[in-house]
């Protein structure tokens, strides 16, 4: 470990640790059982909590969220464990079990990353040919298409045309999945737009009101981020996700 | 080969592009300009002698491993006939529609069609067969699609008009009644 | 090398991905696949008896030329070809997740790692080595993923399969063995 993010030795464990090394929550709940040589079936959850919460502090972890709800987490199996037991009762429902079975899961596919990781070490120390000859694959397979096809699916177009198109008329209520497509499509051509950008000028207060819902169901998503940069100013509506592009 | 040899042909199969000789004698820091060239040599020959698919040449300014000549043809042909995919019905279907009512949007052809077309836009987009050529007008300024060049390549058309008018379509289509 | 060898050869050079032992296939239409493996056969022999810089692997679904690891350091030194970077850790363990429960959404994923993923989902995808296979049922059809033939590629496996399997993992998981 490097000294870069290290702490100072704590007083009851007496040893350093690197916030880089930790890739969440579960990361450190893990190795803090495997550095005090705890029972991951029998873990003493009073203590395990108590180590937990100051190695938080010294990590200043304390703003990490799921840091937080983990530490809420063992403080509630902690309180749970205080609830007087009845002799001889079988079925007790162990309040770690849970907690164990995500550590185990988790520590399973720590695992799979280690055999990953020598996989991909072996592999990146290879070097595939990169020159690209004239002949360079197509990204795509060929396409078959002939215009007979194509004549045909307007022929099948046409006559599934013919039939009348019956509209059914019901009151107007919101069209948020409506307004998440324009959104969307919007933000594939751009990436960044304004509110004019995704909803007609005069609108109905329906249209209004899909599209904003659209925008805080889109941003809760995280494919779009909300920004506005003072009161009453335009609002920007910023991609966040490629991903998810129309 | 000796291990000279093997180490520059390690850097010419993984370089994207012709390497100098100079540069070549960078690899190993030991080796004299002769012995690179020697190198050079027994590879040379090592791929001519021993009977290679690939072969090493001197051009664009440095050494390069290629294949022959013989094989491009039989490659190239292999590349093409490599599961050739068709598009699907309702893929042809939207084509259709776009080919012959462009510029439309996605709800006139999902009213057209009687179902959205949301992913086949997608996928015809990726193939490169349509692209995005206007903002129409209305709620949210829809995306207004067209063929693209692609398409008339595909399809061996000069240019839209080549397209049969709707009113000849019957008839073409009596003409060469291809299956599926 | 017989001729066929010799035309694999090539085709295999021209390729920077691995070729499926089917589309080595087609380029000699005239081959038996028992012919086609024995080629095979001898090219990657020839590579290890006679003494090449490149050998012949089987992975990521097909036939691959790659360098010999030994030169990598030299061919990298001298700035001929670079060596993708390293994938962080948290990248590592969401390509572990997806690996094992594709397909899979980002809630599913966040839920085992206790942590979020979506940056790295993001540059995953980015990187090739995961794709958009399926959308889920339930509140906004999210997105599942599932790993690409890049990844098979990137982490020399033959198929997905070639992972240890769930219960030859951890010896505490064979007291309370949990599908992973």
């Amino acid at each position: 470990m490097d000294d870069l993010a290290a702490v100072a030795p704590l007083a009851g464990g007496g040893f350093i640790v690197d916030v880089g090394d930790f890739n969440g929550p579960l990361d450190l709940l893990l190795s803090l059982i495997r550095d005090e040589k705890i029972d991951i079936y029998d873990i003493p959850i009073a203590r395990v909590c108590e180590q937990f919460l100051v190695r938080m502090r010294d990590l200043a972890l304390n703003e990490a969220a799921e840091y937080l709800e983990m530490a809420a987490r063992l403080l509630r199996i902690k309180a749970h464990m205080l609830l007087p037991r009845h002799d001889g009762q079988d079925n007790w429902d162990d309040p770690r079990a849970e907690l164990v079975r995500r550590l185990l899961e988790y520590q399973q596919m720590r695992e799979v990353v280690d055999v990953l990781e020598r996989l991909g070490e072996d592999r990146r120390n290879r070097f595939a040919r990169s020159y690209s000859p004239e002949l360079a694959p197509p990204p795509q397979a060929p396409l078959a298409l002939s215009l007979a096809e194509l004549l045909l699916a307007v022929d099948r177009v046409l006559r599934a045309a013919r039939k009348p198109t019956l509209h059914e008329v019901i009151s107007r209520s919101l069209d948020v999945d409506g307004a998440i497509i324009t959104v969307r499509a919007v933000l594939a051509l751009r990436a960044m737009a304004r509110w004019r950008d995704v909803i007609r000028p005069d609108p109905e207060p329906w249209e209004v009101l899909s599209c904003l819902l659209a925008l805080l169901e889109l941003a809760k998503r995280n494919e779009l981020r909300l920004a506005q940069l003072k009161p009453f100013a335009d609002v920007e509506i910023r991609r966040e996700f490629a991903g998810e592009a129309a | 080969m000796n291990s000279l040899a093997k180490l520059l042909e390690a850097a010419l199969f993984a370089s994207p592009r012709p390497i100098p000789t100079d540069e070549l004698a960078v690899l190993d820091r030991e080796a004299s300009p002769a012995a690179v060239q020697a190198a050079l040599e027994e590879i040379r020959e090592h791929y001519d002698v021993d009977g290679h698919g690939v072969e090493l040449v001197e051009q664009g300014g440095g050494w390069q491993i290629l294949t022959r000549p013989e094989y491009t043809e039989a490659i190239e042909r292999a590349q093409m006939a490599v599961r050739p995919t068709r598009l699907s019905g309702a893929a042809l279907e939207t084509l259709a529609i776009i080919a012959y009512r462009q510029p439309i949007g996605r709800a006139d052809i999902a009213e057209i069609r009687g179902v959205d077309a949301g992913a086949i836009l997608k996928s015809l987009l990726e193939r490169g067969l349509i692209e995005v050529v206007a903002r129409g007008e209305g709620l949210g300024r829809p995306l207004m699609y067209g063929t693209s060049p692609l398409f008339l390549e595909q399809f061996a058309l000069r240019h839209l008009e080549e397209l049969p008018r709707v009113d000849e379509l019957a008839i073409a289509l009596r003409r060469e009644p291809q299956p599926l």
